[in-house]
């Protein structure tokens, strides 16, 4: 998950998730970086809006419950 | 009126001298109504107040004597003090001083011409009583009395008088025979003097139970700013790093990054969205084979 | 399953569900392809709107699978 | 999604979910591959047991189910 | 959430969770790091079982989504 | 809610909920501080068990928050 | 959780919640007020909507989990 915690961290920042970005930041943490799962990365986040993907996580109070039912198995 | 007392009667000055030093003693003053109860329990509820509260029973008149002498704005109690009063000095808050006469009140018997506090009700079950004139008795007041063996028995649950009744002589009879007790006496607080200000009972009944609720409320508000704020406190940071985690592994799937921790979970997305599409196909023709039935 | 996977693949690369590009998913897969079974499938999906169907089975996984939703009650 | 479908196509299809295996499906779909898309799943595939993964997916959506129904009629 | 995915990826990536690890990977982020928050986030987990937190989370949102159920119609 | 928030103040800081902590901290927070709301507060705290309170809002947050939120305009 | 509640004070009470206030508000409660932490609260809810952020539910933590699964059927 070390990949996808990078690109949280630098979408959260409010930086571009690239390669070279992810690369900087799994090196500041000490990863044996490998090009192709960066790669992967970068390439499957290319068309997904982030912050959406990110709030069907959150499980909102009474209202969401059945969306959250629904994402439970996703989660 | 001081002047007045000067011709009091040793015995009555001594009396207000007495109301005058408990209200100057303490930083709350109360008049309570002793209407109806037996002295015994008045014993029961001095000891039970001893150390917190002093009970000073006195005449109405002496009362407003000692509170004419006070001066001042303790004189509003006065127009409380009705009935059979007594002052009451303690020097808690007066929240807590209510509480605890309303801890004080203990059940008895209702008299002929009582107001029924509550409904009161009878339970349906046996009794002690032997099979004789009790069952016509209760049953005259509407309580289904009945024999069964060898016992009288009430039939059925049943309300003989509705909250803010008159209780009547022969209702009365009837529970003191049953041993139903409907009424509260204990010491009735009817104003606190306390800091300047009169406090009436209506003031100071404290509703305990919307108190938890606010504490519940307000500490799964905390909670929530906590985690939603990402505040990490020893307490709440698991549930922090549960939704980073979640974030992490929604996006991942949602995204369909291919990492050993949640390829399970976009296995099992792709294998719900092949289903749905099996199954749309089916409903318009298409035979599914038995590996995707099951 | 195949079959219904090989559209999927065709439906999520923007590619048409046509038997020609049906079949030749499922022969690079070494599937042993049944014409019929392709034209009846190509035939089905002509009326469906696989993007709905994909997003029922995601919103509402429980009325998407038969199974899962006999299995609620006694959940 | 078509990389998971193309494994999993593969899979129902009883073939190994080899690269060259992923790529040549894909490439039949006329998807533009990326190969570090394909390593990556190949590599995250390694020691998943897919047809547990299957039928974890099928139990998941029932387990939610009763949330969804006792939602409902607040939603 | 930077702060938190930054010992999120430390964690997983096996390292510990220090101030000087933590503001190593929010900087190679190019995040303005504020040393308070960092020093909250290391605190905070000082007693905390990170292995547990992740695992837990990943049954949570089932768990929570039937109590939101529940709730719902007694609000 | 004040009154509420600087009860479990006290609290979380193992101090005594006394009519003098309780102005105190009002107090500080630039509240108009009323006596018989503050008397009223201790006293009916003191039958309160507010660990247990406590506990119930973390036991169950989720199924809470929808009540919280219909209570929270109230309060 | 002192902290947090020193906030909600404040911001119920209709004042900024500010370094100053906060420690004001702590020292008053007789806590050992960490300046750290406090700077760390006051920089984690500047671009915050309290009001959303406390009646959004946040997600039960683990412990909630049994819990909320064996309320659920007698709900």
């Amino acid at each position: 998950m070390e990949y996808i915690y990078a690109a949280l961290l630098l979408h959260n920042a409010g930086k571009d998730v690239t390669e070279e970005n992810v690369t900087a930041v799994l090196k500041a943490a000490g990863v044996a970086v490998e090009d192709a799962r960066v790669k992967a990365l970068v390439a499957a986040l290319e068309d997904v809006n982030i912050d959406e993907a990110i709030s069907k996580a959150a499980v909102a109070p009474a209202a969401a419950a059945p969306a959250a039912a629904a994402a439970a198995p996703a989660a | 009126m001081a002047l007045y007392t000067h011709h009091l009667p040793k015995w009555k000055k001594d009396e207000v001298d007495e109301i005058k030093r408990g209200i100057g003693e303490h930083s709350l003053v109360g008049v309570v109504d002793m209407y109806g109860i037996p002295a015994s329990q008045v014993q029961h509820i001095r000891r039970n107040l001893r150390g917190t509260a002093r009970v000073k029973m006195a005449r109405n008149t002496l009362i407003e004597h000692a509170l004419n002498e006070v001066g001042g704005s303790v004189v509003a109690l006065r127009e409380h003090a009705e009935g059979q009063s007594a002052m009451i000095f303690t020097n808690e808050n007066p929240f807590k001083l209510f509480k605890l006469l309303e801890q004080t009140k203990t059940k008895m018997a209702a008299k002929p011409g009582e107001i029924a506090p509550e409904d009161i009700v009878v339970p349906k079950g046996p009794t002690s009583f032997k099979p004789g004139p009790i069952v016509g008795e209760l049953q005259q007041v509407g309580i289904p009395a009945a024999i069964e063996g060898g016992k009288v028995k009430i039939r059925e649950t049943k309300t003989v008088v509705k909250k803010g009744e008159v209780i009547s002589k022969k209702i009365a009879d009837a529970l003191v025979k049953l041993d139903i007790k409907p009424m509260d006496v204990g010491l009735v607080l009817q104003a606190a003097y306390y800091k300047n200000t009169v406090f009436t009972p209506d003031l100071l009944v404290i509703d305990e139970e919307a108190y938890y609720r606010n504490i519940v409320l307000a500490a799964q508000q905390a909670f929530n700013l906590s985690v939603n704020a990402v505040i990490p406190t020893p307490l709440t940071i698991g549930a922090i790093i549960g939704k980073a985690v979640r974030e992490a592994r929604t996006v991942g799937v949602e995204a369909s990054i291919y990492e050993k921790d949640i390829i399970d979970l976009i296995i099992g997305r792709a294998q719900r969205e092949m289903l749905g599409v099996a199954l749309a196909a089916e409903a318009h023709g298409f035979e599914l084979d038995e590996a995707t039935l099951k």
